[in-house]
This record gives C-alpha cells, structure tokens and sequence, in this order.
C-alpha cells in the first residue's frame, strides 16, 4: 500500500519533450511508472519514445488516455498556467517538480486546484514515490525500498540521505513524499500525515522540516491530536541567520518566527522523536517499529 | 531581492502615492543640493538592506543644507551590520501627529497576502504584536479579487475615525496593493504612515522585498539590484548561478540541495565546529559550478577546512568530482578538503578523486566529523 | 410560513442614509422588518430614525447586530463591492435592489458569494415580502396579504400587478420574490420554485417570466421532474422585437433565442398552467387551490 | 450600446491584433482619398448597427480608388432594415485560404464570459450551431483567472493544427478578451478570422456590443456612441432618462417598469390593437419624464391613441398626473388618450386628472381594451 500514487496511476507528463522531462519520464518509465501520455504544444500527434502519445493540451490528454495524475516539468514562468491546466482538465492529483515559480503565482493557483477538488504536490519538490509501485518525479528509484515507513519533507537530497540511509538499515517505505520548499504548496505536512495514519501498511512516519513559516508547528498538534503511529521529525537550519533565503524560497526566518528551536520544541510538546542528526532516523524508527 | 526605501518609495510616488519630496545621494555634495532644491529641513537616511539603522545612528535630521551635508557626510561609509553605506536618501523631514503601520505580507498559512495594519505605528510591528495584538488588523487579500475598495475602508477606518482620513488611507492601500503585485514582493511596507498636523497623511518609510522568482519577467524591478549593498562574495555565487549566504564560521560548505545544505551546516555546528556558509550547487551541477564555488569559499579567509556533501541524484557526482580536480590543478588549495560523494555514478567519481589525490568517503556523519576537527586543527573525531 | 425570509430575518441596510435606502428603511420598518443595523461609511455611531445603529461597514454591523440577512441600496458602480462585502461579513441572504450594475460585474460577484455559501437575490429586482412577516425591498406591502401562494417573478410593477389582482380577488401570498431582470443574477427560478415546494404553506405558485435567456425553460423542466404542486405562468415580451433590450438587461431576445413563445410552449409541455393576459392569474390560481 | 465595425478594429488594432489598414468615410470623396492611401483594392463597408449589410448591398469590392468613390456613393445614404447608412469603412481586401469564426459573449447560464469558436467562420455563427455543432468550441472563462495562457492555446488548437497558426490565433483570442473586458462588452466577435495563402492570421470583421451598464465609468466608450445611426425618437428618449424602443403599431404606451411595459405591450396585442413603441418611465418618475414621454409618442405620426399603464409603488401616480396634465396644456392631444393609474397616491392622482378634464381608471385589462378600441376606429369593447 501507499499514498497519493501507487499501481493504479496513470501519468500525464506536462512538457514530456523538455530536457528535464523527457529524462525523467524515461527514469519513471523504467521504474515501472505507468505513462500514458505526455503533453507538449505543437507536438500533438508525435510519439515519445516510441511508445507514449503526445498530445497539444493535457484535456486532450486525459480525454483520450484517461490519466489521473499529472507531473510538470515546465519552466517556472509556465508553471503555474500547466497546474491550472490539469485541474481544469479534471486530473486529480497534480505533482509539480518546477522550482522558481513566483509565489504570487500560487495564490491563484492554490484557490483554482482547491475549488477543482485536486491534490497538488509541489512546486519546488522531487515528488514522490511508492517503491515498487510506482515513481512521480525525480526521487531516485534505486535509493528506496518497498517497507513499512511513509517519509515527508520538505526537501529533496536531505529526503534521498534518509531515505537512502533508511533502505540500508533494512527498512524500507510505503511512500517517501516531498513536498516542496516553497511558501506556498499544495500539500503540507499535515495532508500527508493524515494520509499516512489512514494507510494501513504504513507502521511508523519520517517528517524532515526546515526552518520558515509554521507549517511543522502545526504538524506537531495534528500529531498530537490525531496521529496513533509514531512519527520521528528532523528540522533543518539550526545554523541559519534570521532574514536570509536558505536556497528554498519557504526557508527563511522572519523576524523572529519559524526558527528551528521552536519547531523542535513543537515536535517534542508533540512527543515526536527528534533526529538530532540525519543518521539519528534509523535507530529512532528501528525502536518504533519493534 | 531587497530594494532601499529610495527605490519603493519612487514605486510608491509613481502609483499617486503621497511620499514626501527627496532624493538619493552617493556624496555629501549631492546631499547638500539635495537639501537646497528641498528647501526645507531634510532627514539623511542611509540605504542599507538591513533593519535598526536609525539605533545605529544611520538617519539624521538636517535643519540646513549645510548641515546635511554634515550627516551625509558622517553618515556614507559607515558600517551597519556590516554593511557599508554607499548611499543616503535625503527628504523632507515631517510634521508628525500621529503614525500608523501599514504593511502586506504574503502570508504561508491563509496562502494570501495578508495586509496588517495598526495604528501604533513607527515601531517595529513584531513589538506590537507581541505586547497589544489587539491594535493590529490583519485582512487577508484573495489575489483573484484584488483589494475590494470595502476592505480597503475597513482597513482605513481602523486607523482612523475620521472619513477623510479613512478614504485617504483606503487610497494609499489600494496603491500600496499595486505596488505589490506589480512588483511581485514578498513585502511591502509604509512604516510610519504618518499624520501631519494639517491632518494630511504622508508615507516617511517605505520598504519592499521581491519574490526573486519575480525577476526573470520583470526586468524594470530587476534592474533595481543595487550590487554595491550586497555582500561581494554573494553577488559572486549569484552571477555563478549558485545560492550562497556568507556566515562567520570555518568551515566552507559545498552541498547539492538546500535542505541537505543546511542539515550538514547544523552537522557542523553539532560536532563543535562553525559553517562558514550556505552554498547550494543546485541540481543539475556542471563542473563549472563547483570551480565558482571554491574559488568563493577559498576567497574566505576564516574558512579553514572545505567540505564536500554531495547526494547524487540529478546531479552526477562525477561531475563534481572533476569539477573539484579542475579548480584545484588552477588554484591549489591552501586548507584541507574533506569529500563526501554517494549516488550517481559514485564510483567513477571516487576513481577520479583517487587517481587525483584525493580521499573521499561515502558517509556524511563521517565526513562533517573530519571536516570540523580539521578546521578547529584537533583531529578527526 | 415563507421562504427566505421571515419572523426570524434580521436585516442589515446598506446605504441606510441614502435617498432610496432611506425611503425604503422607513417603509420596512413600519411593515415591521427587523431592521437592526444599517451601513453607510463615515456615518458609523450615528443612528437612523433615531434606533438603528449605523455602522462604517458592514464587518462591523454583523458583528455588533448579528444580521443575518443584507439589502442593499447602493449607486450601481458600488453595487459589486456591497454585495461581496455582506457575503465576506457572513451574510446569508443578500437582497441587491440596485439596477444598472455591470454585468461583468456580476460574473465575479457570483462566483464569490458561491464561494461563500450565501445567497444572492437580484441585482435589479424589487426584493421580496413576506406578507404578515418580513418585507426586503421595494414591494408596497399595501398590495400583498397572507395567504398560500407564492409568487415568483422577473419584473417589479408587472409583479405588484398581479399580486394586486391576487390580493383582491382574496388570494393571499406566502412570498412574494422578485428575481430581477438582469441577465446574471443570484437566484433564479428553480431556487425559488425548490424553496415553494418545500414550504408546507405554499399551496400553488405564480411565475412571470419574459423574454431573454432560458431561465424559463429550465423552471420548467424542474416543474415537471420536481414539483408536486401546481403552477401557473406568464411570459412578458410577445410583441419583443429581436435584438433589442427591453428595459431590462436580460430582457432581449438573442439571434433566435430567448423568445416569449418558446417559453410558452416550455410551460405548456411542462403542464403549467398559462396566463394569457395578468388577469387570468386569478381563475387559474382559485381553479388549483380548490 | 453598439458600436461600428471600425470602431471596434480600432479598439482590437490598439491591443495589437492583425487589424488590414482602413480608415471611416462619410462622403465617397474621402472614401476615395482612403483608397488612394492605401494603395490596393479595398472594400467599403456600410458601417450601420444591423446585421446582414452584405445581402443588402452595403459591402462592395473596389478595385481603384475611383471604384471606391462609385461604390461609396452607392452605399452612403442607402437604407438598410430601416436605417440610413451614414459612414462607410474602406479596407483593404484581403486575400482569404481560409476563415474561421472566433466571439466571446456574456453567457447567462454559465454567468461567464463563454468564448466560442470555429473553425466554419465568415457566415452566421448560429447557422453553425445548428447545423454541425461540433464544428464549435465553447469555452467558459472565469473572469477572475481571466483567459488562460493554455486556454487560448487550446482555442487555437481548435482553429489549427500548426503550432504556428495555433500561437497566432491564441495571441488574437487574448486581444479579444482584453478588448471584451476593457470595454466592458457583452459581446465581442470577429468574423471571420482569415488565413490569407501566405499564412498571416487577419481580422477581417469585428463587431463588439457594450454592456449600456458600463457606460458610466468608461467615458470613453461612451464617447463611442454614434447617434446619428440611430432611431431619432430613440436618442431624444435616452436624453430625457427614458428607456423607449420604437416599433410600428398604432398604440403609443407609457408605462412604468419594464415587465409591465412589455405584459402591456402584448394585451395591447391581445386585444387585436398593435403598439407603437415600448417606453418604461423607470420607478422614480417626476412630472418632466411625463412630458417627454407624451413629447416623444405624439411626435410619431402612427399613434392613433396613447395609454398610460401606471402601478404606483415607487413612482408616485399624482406625480403621473400632473405630467400629463403640464404636458397636455403645453401641447394640446390630437389623438385620444387613456389613462389606468393604482397604487400610491391613487386618489389624489384621479382628482388631478378629473379636475383637468381626463377620465381614469384602475383596471388595466378595461383601459387596453378601451386604447385599442380608440386606436383602431372602433368602439371600445
């Protein structure tokens, strides 16, 4: 089992001719990902790799392969028209990779996927993967392993250390899910969290944070208040000067709000194990798993 | 991006906004006709991207066109947090009666750009809502709508009884909203908004901060950088297409994401030693980044070890490991270097490395533990 | 009982001080409307006719009174604004006597007060009496008395025509609602149809059409899937020339459509009873109520 | 509000679109200078605010310049459906491989701008709908996203399979919409697009109809109007705040509100009589819109009989009265006059009217049957 993806989704690419798309979509093909279609304007009608038709829009998608999920790979400018484009298409479950996109942007966009009843992923995020069965995004499949542990961050190569770290302790994951550094996304902690209590193979829960916004802090109460699994989190950015953008757009301390003191103390108000380092999540979940 | 008050005050005039008659100087002479066109007893304000310059002695009050140039003078060079002032605003000085704040953030949890207003103004806004939250409304703004001008009322007549001055202030809100979104910030700010005794209201300080996602398609803000405020070595990584934040630690960081950047910075820190800098190479690393990237870090001269933390997933791990060979057969290193590579293609990088010289572990734990003893000269724990 | 309002409705005015606003105030206050609060910018901690509070917007009216319905009586470039501000202050019911609001104005507006979850009566119509209980509006509660019909209509005099011949001929109303005769407004037919049918005291309902759009048509289809109780229609504008509005923005017959006898023969397929002439209201009522 | 075809390719030529030069003509020697300036066969185009102008003869090829001044000639001054042809459009001819059909209108059931395109353009968009209905894509747009990049791009697609042509038509479909919203239009079309044999996307015709609603706060818009192709009747109504439609009966009505106006209109019908005219004199009538109701009607040679229809809610019926009372004694009735007043002030309002020498009555039903009676010569029933 799994969250969010899993054997029965069928993938649209958004921009599957790009450089980034089409290298992904080869990766998430060999993984075992279903893609049955992609979309690039103008190339309606082509083939990629022989094998997934191309289409001009992602209606004309979904209307002749019926794919339920969609992954963007458009540069950031374009980002914000594609998430829009597949809500209004009827997709589902929007998973959007491209990072750079103007915040501004997301308010329209957050309201338009909320009001369309879709799950966005992202933007700014690796995406997500439920080993074994299916790969949305640019998550390494070889790092990960089928098991029992759903992983959520905010980051992506922090992600592929635990997770990595994680599958060569023997434990492997239900779906490791990156939710992106930006400001505004469309999945939180909390969605994910709740997803994870609701799923029945998943036994223990990884949460990496990072400083900026309180998204962690209330992920904790939620924790506290709703969660019947144990959860381990990690906050980065101990080391961070307030008022500076750590590469992320989301991960900044505004004046004296979203430090990592306080999210740590959150997650232990919370009863959260608290990774002091990475390498900390594997002991901390072998003991939770027992 | 961070523009000086100059800079959003100038938005600001051009949406209608009633901002007080001044201009940007770079020298004390120009600061002085500055003052004489002004007529008037003039504030020299140093421009710096940082917060609590008036503290540090950065604004001044100038009752002639003399003594403005006096303050500019005192004022232009001086250190503020580091930064060295290279420019001062000199404007009219106000009447005050009163000050409110004005401010729009774009707010993570509602998702929106969320006005906050008060009427205790001139102060710092975190104070206020800290001690009296009560005299602060906060109106989120749904972007499909724009500001409606009954929010923009609601907002006015919060600071103000008085129709004239709450239809006056709904005005400046409307403005203050444009300038927002037409600059694509992250922040805008009027603090004080202030009423003169004549009962006009005028905007003394005005700050904004840029979406950097922004300014790809909006060259006009873009090119309101101002370089010279910057701290050198950040313009550097800038123009090098990397993302790095000086620190004052010893240990210079090389890292591919932000998230694991700043997971092996606090590494550092929980193993005794001090993170000279955030530095991220990015995804999809080319060996050019990573000669950019050590020619900035060895420019350091408190940095005394180099650390290498590299996770490959896009990024091909030899591609850093030759970019790491490249830099240092130009420049050799004068402090040691500790590599961690793991993922894409780590064996051939780990070849690379080794034929060249260098050692390099598959650990992170392992590798900040040897970087810090390295840089506090103990040895490897 | 009544529909939309009654007993219970407390009603907020936007626009208390102005000419109309005023006038109307008074007249809904001597029919014996709970008015409670009114709203005129600038005017706030002032009173009208020396009992309803007068707030600065309308935020504050609700907070202090706890309206629960809004009407509104604003020039028509404000009319948007109005509207959308009783809805962001938690009004449920929205009554938008002003005519002339731009329609592009509306296209917005609905979505919003959609959002929200309130209802939107009008813009451009008289409002609605509830006759012995609550009068929103225009409508002179002179002509209207208690009884089991409702009525429904696009147009103000035409409405207070037939109402009057009603009342007359010792027929009494539940509710009287005007919809308005602009192209996009709040509520239309089937809304107030649904709420007629489900009052227990409306025994049979009026509804004037014209011509203009297909509002008619749809009304009724829902008569004929979904009501049970008997209705009687009538369509103002057979002697319409094509292409031209005919006082009311919605009142214009497009290329071939929107037509009066069309939606004739919509009522007649739908077995609604068809008044040929106002007058004929009143045989055709008393002939179903019996 | 109408607009001409001119006026709104100047609109879309302002917002970039690929309008052929052209330029207004009101005499055929200035159709003919037009012409000479542009130098290649023109059409000159009868610019009237009706629809099939082409079948009535109003557009005409012409070759040369002095073609252009025959056809103008021609054309200015002609009648068509009743309206008299004061300004022709010379245009450039344009070379046509094919047309298609692109409009926006307000749709009701969609409370959305509805966009509507096909590629089956040049003739009449509902002879499409009727007959190959999938040879249009209707396509809502939510004004507060406005028009989609990946919408328009979609319209395109629709139009064309070439990504070229596709990027060109969605680039137009943007012009459309800014012009539909910036000039507050309840339709807006261009008919047909044309794709000439080298490629280039063209507007060959543009119509736009204004919201009358928007008028106020889009003066120039307003400015647009062009009274002199309009019924006379119908602009003296307008500038006395009258809403008024001509029509050919015999029986002038005066009626307030819209709906009551229109029921009146068809019981005048019923009635076996024909009405001259629908005139609504709003909800708050004073004496003077009295008198230029009772100017405008009497001025139509066609009316046999007036009737007044008045239900007083708002409007005062005393107030009814003595406008037609003033406006009697100003201008004495040669046709006969019935007058139904109930409602507000009832009582005050017959004394007034029996006092000066009129009859009335309450019941509408009577007073129809009672005008057309008078209208036709018979008797009233």
């Amino acid at each position: 089992m799994s969250i969010f993806i899993g054997k029965d989704t069928t993938l649209v690419v958004q921009g599957i001719t790009g450089r980034d798309g089409s290298f992904h979509s080869k990766q998430m093909i060999e993984y075992g990902t279903r893609v049955v279609a992609g979309v690039t304007p103008g190339k309606g009608g082509q083939t990629f790799e022989g094998t997934v038709p191309i289409f001009n829009t992602v209606a004309d998608a979904v209307a002749s392969s019926g794919a339920n999920t969609s992954v963007i790979y458009v540069p950031p400018m374009y980002a914000a028209d594609a998430i829009i484009e597949a809500a209004d298409a009827g997709i589902q479950f929007i998973v959007a990779i491209t990072e750079g996109v103007p915040v501004l942007d997301m308010t329209r966009v957050y309201a338009f996927v909320k009001d369309k009843g879709a799950r966005l992923l992202g933007p700014n995020c690796p995406g997500l993967i439920s080993p074994g069965e299916s790969k949305v995004g640019i998550i390494p499949g070889s790092i990960c392993a089928p098991g029992p542990v759903g992983v959520v961050s905010r980051s992506g190569t922090l992600t592929y250390e635990i997770v990595y770290q994680l599958t060569r302790a023997g434990i492997g994951q239900t779906t490791c899910v990156g939710i992106g550094g930006d400001p505004i996304n469309g999945t939180n902690f909390i969605d994910a969290l709740a997803a994870f209590e609701a799923d029945p193979a998943t036994r223990a829960v990884c949460m990496m944070g990072e400083i900026g916004g309180t998204d962690e802090q209330e992920a904790a109460q939620f924790v506290k208040d709703h969660m019947t699994k144990p959860v381990v989190g990690f906050i980065a950015g101990q080391t961070a000067p307030p008022g500076r953008r750590m590469g992320h757009a989301g991960a900044i301390i505004s004046g004296s709000a979203g430090t990592a003191a306080e999210k740590i103390q959150a997650f232990e108000d919370a009863g959260i194990g608290v990774a002091r380092r990475p390498i900390d999540f594997v002991d901390l979940i072998k003991a939770r798993l027992r | 991006m961070n523009i000086h008050e100059y800079q959003a005050k100038e938005i600001l005039r051009g949406l209608g906004a009633p901002i007080p008659p001044g201009e940007v100087a770079t020298t004390s002479a120009e600061a002085e006709a500055i003052a004489s066109r002004i007529g008037k007893p003039v504030v020299v304000k140093a421009q710096v991207h940082v917060g609590g310059r008036g503290k540090a002695g950065g604004v001044k009050l100038a009752k002639t066109p003399a003594e403005a140039r006096e303050r500019a003078d005192a004022i232009l060079g001086m250190q503020i947090k580091g930064l060295t002032v290279e420019k001062v605003l000199v404007t009219e000085a106000a009447d005050i009666a009163s000050e409110a704040y004005v401010g729009i953030i774009l707010d993570r949890a509602s998702k929106k750009p969320v006005f906050m207003v008060s009427p205790a103004g001139g102060i710092d806004i975190e104070e206020v809502a800290a001690t009296t939250p009560e005299k602060i409304l906060k109106l989120p703004i749904d972007t499909r709508y724009g500001l409606q001008p009954y929010q923009a009322m609601r907002l006015g007549f919060f600071l103000y009884d008085d129709l004239a001055k709450a239809r006056a202030a709904s005005k400046i809100m409307q403005q203050l909203y444009t300038a927002f979104m037409q600059s694509g910030c992250s922040l805008a700010e009027i603090n004080p908004l202030v009423v003169t005794p004549a009962g006009e209201l005028i905007a003394v300080d005005g700050k904004m901060v840029i979406d950097d996602n922004e300014l790809d398609r909006r060259p006009a803000v873009a090119a309101m950088r101002d370089e010279s405020a910057e701290e050198p070595s950040e313009v550097l990584a800038r123009n090098a297409s990397l993302t790095f934040i000086k620190l004052d630690g010893n240990v210079g960081c090389v890292v591919n994401g932000a998230g694991l950047a700043m997971a092996t910075m606090d590494l550092v820190k929980y193993y005794g030693g001090d993170p000279a800098n955030f530095l991220d190479i990015g995804g999809s690393s080319n060996p050019e980044k990573v000669v950019s990237a050590l020619q900035i870090i060895t420019a350091d001269p408190n940095v005394k070890a180099i650390l290498f933390n590299i996770f490959g997933g896009i990024t091909r791990t030899d591609d850093v490991a030759n970019g790491i060979v490249t830099a240092t057969k130009k420049n050799p290193l004068k402090v040691p270097i500790v590599i961690r590579l793991t993922g894409t293609n780590e064996e051939i990088a780990m070849k690379i490395l080794t034929e060249n010289g260098f050692s390099a572990s598959s650990d992170m734990d392992e590798a900040v533990k040897k970087a810090v003893a390295l840089a506090t000269g103990g040895k490897a724990a």
